[in-house]
């Protein structure tokens, strides 16, 4: 047997080239999000600034003007509570929604799967055509929720159109998109909680409804955790469907964050103030996505440590 | 759990019904919608009883509107291919870097790796006019404005952090003995992690890979904000439709009902996959 | 050509020092056997010398040449792995034939040199199984086999028994050393088993904490353990370990028991009135009817493997074992007398755990050192 | 041809000669005025042709930026022409409105060369114009070098021409002498009433020539047919909410948006008679607007009136000029009718809306690009459009001095001229230029929404609107 054939060369390689390897992998993913990067640079500059494009003259640095304009200017108080209030009504409704029809969906039955595939498709909607299905929906003319309306006795009910019921138009677009996500993430949390309390507690004797309240929602806890600030997050920075549904009218009482910037900087032109919102909203969405993060790190150990 | 009353058996089903007509309703509605003509639609009250035609088809296939404020033409198909163009495109780079990436954050700690990872995965809580108006001012001089290359470019805003996060859980199930045994083996890095790595995390970047692309199909802001009229994809065509139709309401939601189809289709395709990458994108990572 | 050498290896994982200082010479051909309770790093030490971690330290010498700057794939060691570690997406037979494709084989030698191996270890039957469709026993079969088939000079066996069913486990200890001479390769076997230990090493080197505490012949350790873990860990049902205080006089050094003496080497007179603990091996000890036997108390007995165990106590009440082979008469309860043969006795110092040398010089002590 | 009549032609294209007198000379040679018209384009290519060098610029290519919109269908369809004139080619892109104007600022402000001319509202240069972006028209329209001699500017609509005219000055009056032309027109609307005949008839309503009229009518037109609403006009959260029917019935009460103090601006909402017309407006919406009135913008207007659901609407006359064809279920059964809000007044005061061209100062080529804007706001062009398209309303005299046009218009849609030319003398744009135009209009449709919705009374929410108007135009320095 020769051993010089079986024996493969030894290759001398550099410490310096097995450690530069995980840098080299993830070096293009890091360059482009550097890309991205520079254009959040330049928003924390324009922030600072007074910047109308339409009196390019006035343009210069007011450095934290913008922002403390906001403590007396009703229209961002106004902005802040509309985005909170959609944000914190969406994710409530979602979660009691979600996981009412996750434990329904409980049981692994052929049904039951049937249903949770339907389920997906209001996910899989573009949540600005969602806005756009519900705003025909909703068409005083020929909508048929308008009818149901009618039928129901609502003879003037005008949804979007009315600033008494437009905020909940929007949040049932965003119910229907939305509910299937929350749904979808208790539903593999339910399914992966592990059966013996539950044997147990049956065995006790303790009734069903206990068993939910004891066992069934503190171990979901941190699912329902996770699912909620994920939506949090994404709710409190709402465009697509308050956008494409009434522009955050009627009056200001859409006018969310990202609409309201949006408008600044396209129909105003106040580039400072735009960006002074978005920075606001940015300053919430870190706080709660490092919360989230947090949270969710702990839930993955504990996944992958079940698994 | 077995043992249910014949009472709370019927309570259930009812209210399996219930959630199911919510929401499953105005799909259904909005696909009647589409085979009406305006007259129909425009009935009152509202009725099931109509001759489905596929005139509104065929009139955004043909891109040819005759509407009551003018005949025009109108580039609704252009807009589905687009939207096939920049999702699919920016799924494929998004999987080009983002796999290698995740596979690198996955079995090296190297240092700051962490952070790195954190820094990508807040990019999808970030808010993302923040990026995009100050973007509208660099594409020019970039030469990206009215580009794919841009726009796939601003899409990885979205892709890229889901493809990271949700593959590298998936890597990171892998047993690392796996690989040394492949290594050890005599097979250099790259072999294991082509023939070792990305075969065993393949549900993963395949189930990563269709919400990123569902993700890009759905996505609105972006082209709304950066995209020309000839790379508009199908959610900001479809809006714009309201107006070019001059309500022709039939016309709007058969475009509606093109537009969600291949996100639909491809839910029904690969369900399986989808809500294990939904589930996963969000608790395991 | 194939001898490995470990150089004053450390590595540590972040705070925590998982190998500090190793220092181990396996001859070419020979095998050794590391054994250590789980978690003393015997697995991590396997895997610096295949090149999977980085050692922070220290170097690993094949051969005579050290392989700190080779990749794992060019180090040409085979490697079986405690979870098997098989390729899940591929077949037994591929899972079997990857050192040779690494090694750009023809696909003759390839087919060739996986069915030979599969034949040796039985597995032929299965190649064309994913390892899903494998038996636990199928699994470590092939996961030997792919260690084997390249015919490496070097092997690495991270506890390959682990994982697999008590009777497979017992075949498997009496096929392996035949298969490991058979392959003339330099063996490092990682195992908790002792008795897998005794029956495979060349040599044992016994690792805890980090360190390599003892090194030697499977006679060494089970005879003299260095220290009481050691005596513990060797050995089933375990040691009898009796704290005693040795009396040195005109009759020599003695230990007492229950009111009798046990004689001790007289080269432990040193530690004389020192606190010491005794050690006495289950099979050490025998029942006699001679009435200047240790009078004991029989509580219980059990059968244990081949053995029989009898739980006995002395007059203090102190909680002693013996062992002799099933079948053979012993005393059904009441008191009993027992002996014990002087020489099978150990005796350690209760303070650091070491044994104590009759001859002198602290062997354990400079070892561990 | 015959010389003479070449002669007299070619006269009247140099300006040698008024319109009417070619018309009686040519009678008197025994010519038609319809087919002295056709001569008189025929001849007029012949002429453009003839004194300019429209080759100058041949195989340059530029590119435009287009509102999705009949007249770009016009243009669209006639580019062939130009193309072949010149030599040069011509590329667009265009966008629907709802996403019009924001990628107009987008490619604007980032100072894109991409788009070397685009399609914008008079309002929007009050922006554009002072950020820099366009340019002042007024260097080419002089420069007889640029310009070819028939393009006649002094044939544009004076009101609409200085419309577009603006000195920068936030306050400063329109079309004044020191103004710069930031866009040049090209089609416009007037406000005014389009209502169903047969609705108001059957009503036994008779057509409202006063703003109280207009809301008894509608009221009642609304209780006596089932399922329609008596008035639309828009009401989305957007400034296209004011400037339409609101502005004009606004400004004919001599009410305005601010008032100008040697410079410094001051809101003017919150006066006595604002608040007694808005009072009035929201009252109307209230009892006979559409039920989504606050989403509708002017296509759910137009659609309303075309589909039957509505009797009339106080908006852009060309809303209801195309309401009244193509396949709407009421075409043919729409009318016109000039309308004057205040009791008081003499005549209609309607604000306008002109979708007018500009160059984008980023351009390459402005001269290039100036060819293309004299052909298309050109008096040719102009022609062709109002005569063969639906490029309603022209800017230029001449075409409404045009017997086809003429004739298309009395023919297909009866009293459309008539309104026209009783409000066209008023009409002008009624607004105070200054940067925060979109500023202020969107939140008076805001407030305008509120005041609907009876979140906010009348004259509470009027103050609230000046006190946050004064508010920004100090912010803004422009108080």
């Amino acid at each position: 047997m020769s051993v010089q054939a079986d024996m493969p060369v030894m290759r001398r390689s550099s410490r310096l080239s097995r450690t530069m390897l995980p840098y080299l992998l993830s070096l293009p993913a890091l360059l482009v999000c550097i890309g991205i990067l520079i254009p959040f640079g330049t928003a924390v500059y324009y922030s600072l600034q007074r910047y109308r494009m339409s009196q390019p003259w006035n343009r210069g640095m007011n450095w934290g003007e913008n922002y403390l304009n906001f403590f007396t200017d009703p229209d961002f108080w106004n902005t802040l509570q509309v985005s909170l209030t959609y944000a914190g009504l969406t994710v409530v409704l979602e979660l009691l929604l979600g996981l009412g029809i996750a434990l329904l969906l409980q049981k692994r039955s052929r049904v039951n799967n049937f249903v949770s595939i339907m389920l997906l498709m209001p996910l899989m909607t573009a949540p600005a055509l969602a806005a756009l299905m519900f705003k025909l929906m909703t068409n005083s003319n020929f909508g048929i929720l308008s009818y149901f309306m009618q039928l129901a006795g609502f003879q003037d009910f005008r949804w979007a159109s009315s600033p008494d019921t437009a905020l909940l138009t929007v949040i049932l677009v965003d119910v229907w998109v939305y509910t299937p996500f929350i749904m979808i993430l208790l539903l593999a949390g339910l399914r992966s909680l592990p059966t013996q309390p539950f044997e147990a507690a049956a065995l006790d004797g303790v009734p069903r409804l206990e068993q939910f309240w004891r066992i069934t929602l503190p171990m979901l806890s941190p699912y329902i955790l996770t699912a909620a600030l994920f939506r949090l997050l994404d709710s409190i920075q709402q465009f697509d469907i308050i956008y494409a549904m009434t522009q955050g009218g009627p009056g200001d009482k859409l006018m969310v964050f990202q609409v309201e910037a949006y408008l600044n900087f396209f129909q105003s032109t106040n580039v400072g103030r735009s960006a002074a919102l978005l920075m606001i909203l940015w300053a919430i969405t870190y706080v709660l996505s490092n919360i989230f993060v947090k949270n969710w790190l702990r839930l993955r150990e504990r996944a992958r440590g079940e698994a | 759990m077995d043992h249910m009353s014949p009472l709370e058996r019927i309570l259930r089903a009812v209210a399996l019904a219930l959630v199911v007509l919510f929401f499953m309703f105005p799909i259904f509605w909005i696909v009647l919608m589409s085979l009406q003509t305006n007259e129909t639609i425009l009935r009152s009250p509202p009725s099931m009883a109509f001759v489905p035609t596929f005139k509104n088809y065929a009139a955004i296939i043909a891109g040819r509107l005759d509407s009551n404020v003018a005949s025009m033409s109108i580039q609704f198909m252009g807009n589905l291919m687009n939207s096939v163009i920049l999702s699919v495109g920016s799924v494929a780079l998004a999987l080009v870097l983002g796999v290698p990436a995740a596979y690198a954050f996955a079995r090296h700690k190297f240092k700051g790796s962490e952070d790195i990872a954190f820094t990508l995965l807040s990019f999808r809580f970030a808010p993302p006019l923040l990026v995009l108006l100050p973007l509208t001012l660099y594409f020019q001089s970039l030469g990206l404005a009215n580009t794919y290359v841009g726009l796939i470019w601003v899409y990885q805003l979205i892709c890229l952090p889901l493809i990271l996060w949700i593959v590298r859980g998936y890597f990171e199930d892998i047993s690392p003995d796996i690989e040394h045994a492949y290594r050890i083996a005599g097979h250099g890095w790259f072999a294991t992690f082509r023939k070792i790595a990305l075969p065993l995390a393949g549900p993963g970047i395949a189930a990563a890979g269709l919400l990123a692309f569902i993700f890009a199909w759905n996505n609105f802001v972006f082209a709304l904000v950066l995209a020309s009229a000839d790379k508009q994809p199908v959610t900001v065509g479809a809006l714009a439709f309201v107006t070019a139709s001059g309500i022709q309401y039939g016309q709007i939601a058969a475009a509606i009902v093109m537009s969600i189809a291949p996100t639909l289709l491809l839910a029904l395709w690969a369900q399986k996959y989808l809500v294990e990458g939904l589930s996963l994108g969000a608790v395991k990572g | 050509m194939s001898r490995i050498e470990i150089r004053n290896l450390v590595k540590s994982f972040k705070e925590d020092a998982v190998l500090s200082g190793i220092d181990l010479d396996v001859p070419q051909g020979s095998t050794l056997v590391l054994f250590g309770p789980s978690g003393a790093g015997k697995t991590v030490l396997l895997r610096c010398i295949a090149g999977a971690i980085e050692p922070d330290s220290g170097d690993v010498l094949l051969g005579g040449a050290s392989v700190s700057d080779v990749l794992p794939e060019h180090r040409g060691i085979g490697m079986a792995f405690q979870n098997f570690a098989l390729f899940p997406h591929m077949s037994a037979y591929d899972n079997i034939a990857s050192p040779l494709t690494a090694r750009k084989k023809t696909g003759d030698q390839i087919r060739k040199g996986v069915e030979a191996v599969a034949r040796l270890l039985k597995i032929d039957h299965v190649l064309d199984h994913t390892p899903k469709a494998l038996s636990n026993g199928q699994k470590q079969r092939t996961a030997l086999a792919r260690a084997l088939v390249s015919e490496p000079k070097v092997l690495l066996l991270d506890d390959p028994l682990r994982n697999v069913d008590a009777k497979l486990r017992f075949e498997m200890r009496l096929e392996l050393p035949r298969l490991l001479s058979d392959q003339g390769a330099t063996v490092i076997y990682v195992t908790q088993d002792y008795r897998e230990a005794m029956a495979l090493g060349d040599r044992i080197a016994v690792l805890d904490g980090g360190h390599i505490i003892q090194n030697g012949t499977p006679e060494e350790i089970y005879r003299k353990p260095a220290t009481i873990n050691i005596a513990k860990l060797f050995g089933d049902p375990t040691i009898n370990l009796l704290d005693v205080i040795p009396v040195s006089d005109a009759s020599g050094v003695h230990a007492m028991l229950s009111d009798r003496r046990i004689q001790l080497d007289p080269g432990l007179a040193g530690y004389a009135g020192k606190e010491c603990v005794l050690g006495l091996r289950p099979e050490a000890l025998s029942f006699t009817d001679a009435s200047d036997g240790v009078p004991v108390t029989i509580e219980a007995e059990t059968p244990f493997n081949e053995k029989s165990v009898t739980l006995v106590t002395t007059l203090r009440k102190r909680e002693i074992l013996l062992s002799r082979p099933s079948g053979t008469p012993a005393p059904e309860s009441g008191t009993v007398h027992i002996t014990i043969d002087p020489s099978d006795a150990v005796l350690f110092d209760r303070e650091t755990g070491l044994r104590i040398d009759p001859n002198g010089s602290n062997q354990a002590a400079e070892r561990a050192a | 041809m015959h010389e003479k009549e070449k002669d007299l032609i070619s006269t009247f294209l140099s300006g040698g000669m008024s319109r009417r007198s070619l018309i009686k000379r040519l009678g008197a040679m025994g010519l038609t005025a319809a087919s002295a018209g056709t001569l008189h384009n025929l001849m007029a290519t012949q002429a453009l042709a003839a004194d300019f060098d429209w080759k100058k610029h041949s195989g340059k290519s530029i590119k435009l930026l287009l509102n999705k919109h009949p007249y770009t269908d016009a243009m669209i369809a006639n580019l062939d022409a130009f193309k072949e004139l010149t030599g040069m080619d011509v590329t667009y892109d265009v966008f629907p409105e709802d996403v019009y104007f924001d990628k107009v600022t987008a490619a604007l402000s980032s100072g894109s060369s991409e788009y070397d001319a685009f399609m914008t509202g008079a309002y929007m240069t009050w922006t554009y114009g002072p950020a820099g972006w366009i340019v002042d028209h007024n260097e080419w329209i002089n420069d007889p070098e640029k310009t070819n001699p028939n393009y006649n500017w002094a044939d544009m609509l004076e009101g609409v021409r200085k419309s577009c005219a603006w000195n920068g000055v936030p306050g400063g009056e329109l079309g004044s002498d020191d103004a710069k032309q930031w866009c040049i027109p090209w089609g416009y609307e007037q406000n005014n009433l389009t209502f169903n005949k047969g609705m108001l008839d059957k009503a036994g309503v008779a057509v409202p020539t006063n703003m109280s009229e207009l809301m008894e009518a509608a009221a009642k037109v609304q209780a006596d047919t089932d399922g329609i609403y008596g008035i639309g006009v828009r009401g989305s959260r957007s400034w296209a909410t004011i400037h339409p029917g609101f502005l004009s019935a606004y400004s004919n009460f001599g009410e305005m948006d601010l008032t100008n103090d040697d410079g410094k601006l001051s809101a003017a909402m919150n006066t006595a008679g604002s608040k007694a017309f808005h009072a009035d407006w929201v009252k109307m919406i209230q009892d006979s607007g559409a039920a989504d009135w606050s989403t509708h913008t002017w296509y759910q207007v137009g659609t309303d009136l075309g589909a039957g659901k509505s009797a009339m609407i106080f908006d852009a006359d060309i809303l209801g000029y195309f309401m009244n064809g193509g396949d709407n279920a009421m075409a043919g059964e729409l009318a016109y009718a000039g309308f004057a809000a205040n009791p008081e007044a003499k005549a209609p005061t309607p604000n306008i809306w002109i979708w007018s061209l500009a160059m984008t100062k980023a351009s390459k080529d402005l001269d290039a690009t100036w060819y293309f804007m004299q052909w298309a706001s050109g008096p040719e062009h102009a022609l062709f459009g109002a005569r063969k398209m639906d490029f309603v309303d022209p800017v230029r005299n001449s075409v409404w001095e045009d017997e086809m046009f003429k004739e298309k218009l009395n023919n297909g849609y009866p009293g459309y001229v008539d309104m026209y030319n009783a409000s066209a003398p008023g009409a002008s744009i009624k607004f105070t230029p200054q940067p925060l135009f979109f500023d202020m209009t969107t939140d008076w449709a805001a407030m305008l929404q509120r005041m609907v919705a009876r979140e906010v009374p009348v004259d509470e929410g009027l103050d609230q609107l000046a006190a946050s108007m004064n508010k920004q135009l100090a912010e803004a320095g422009l108080r």
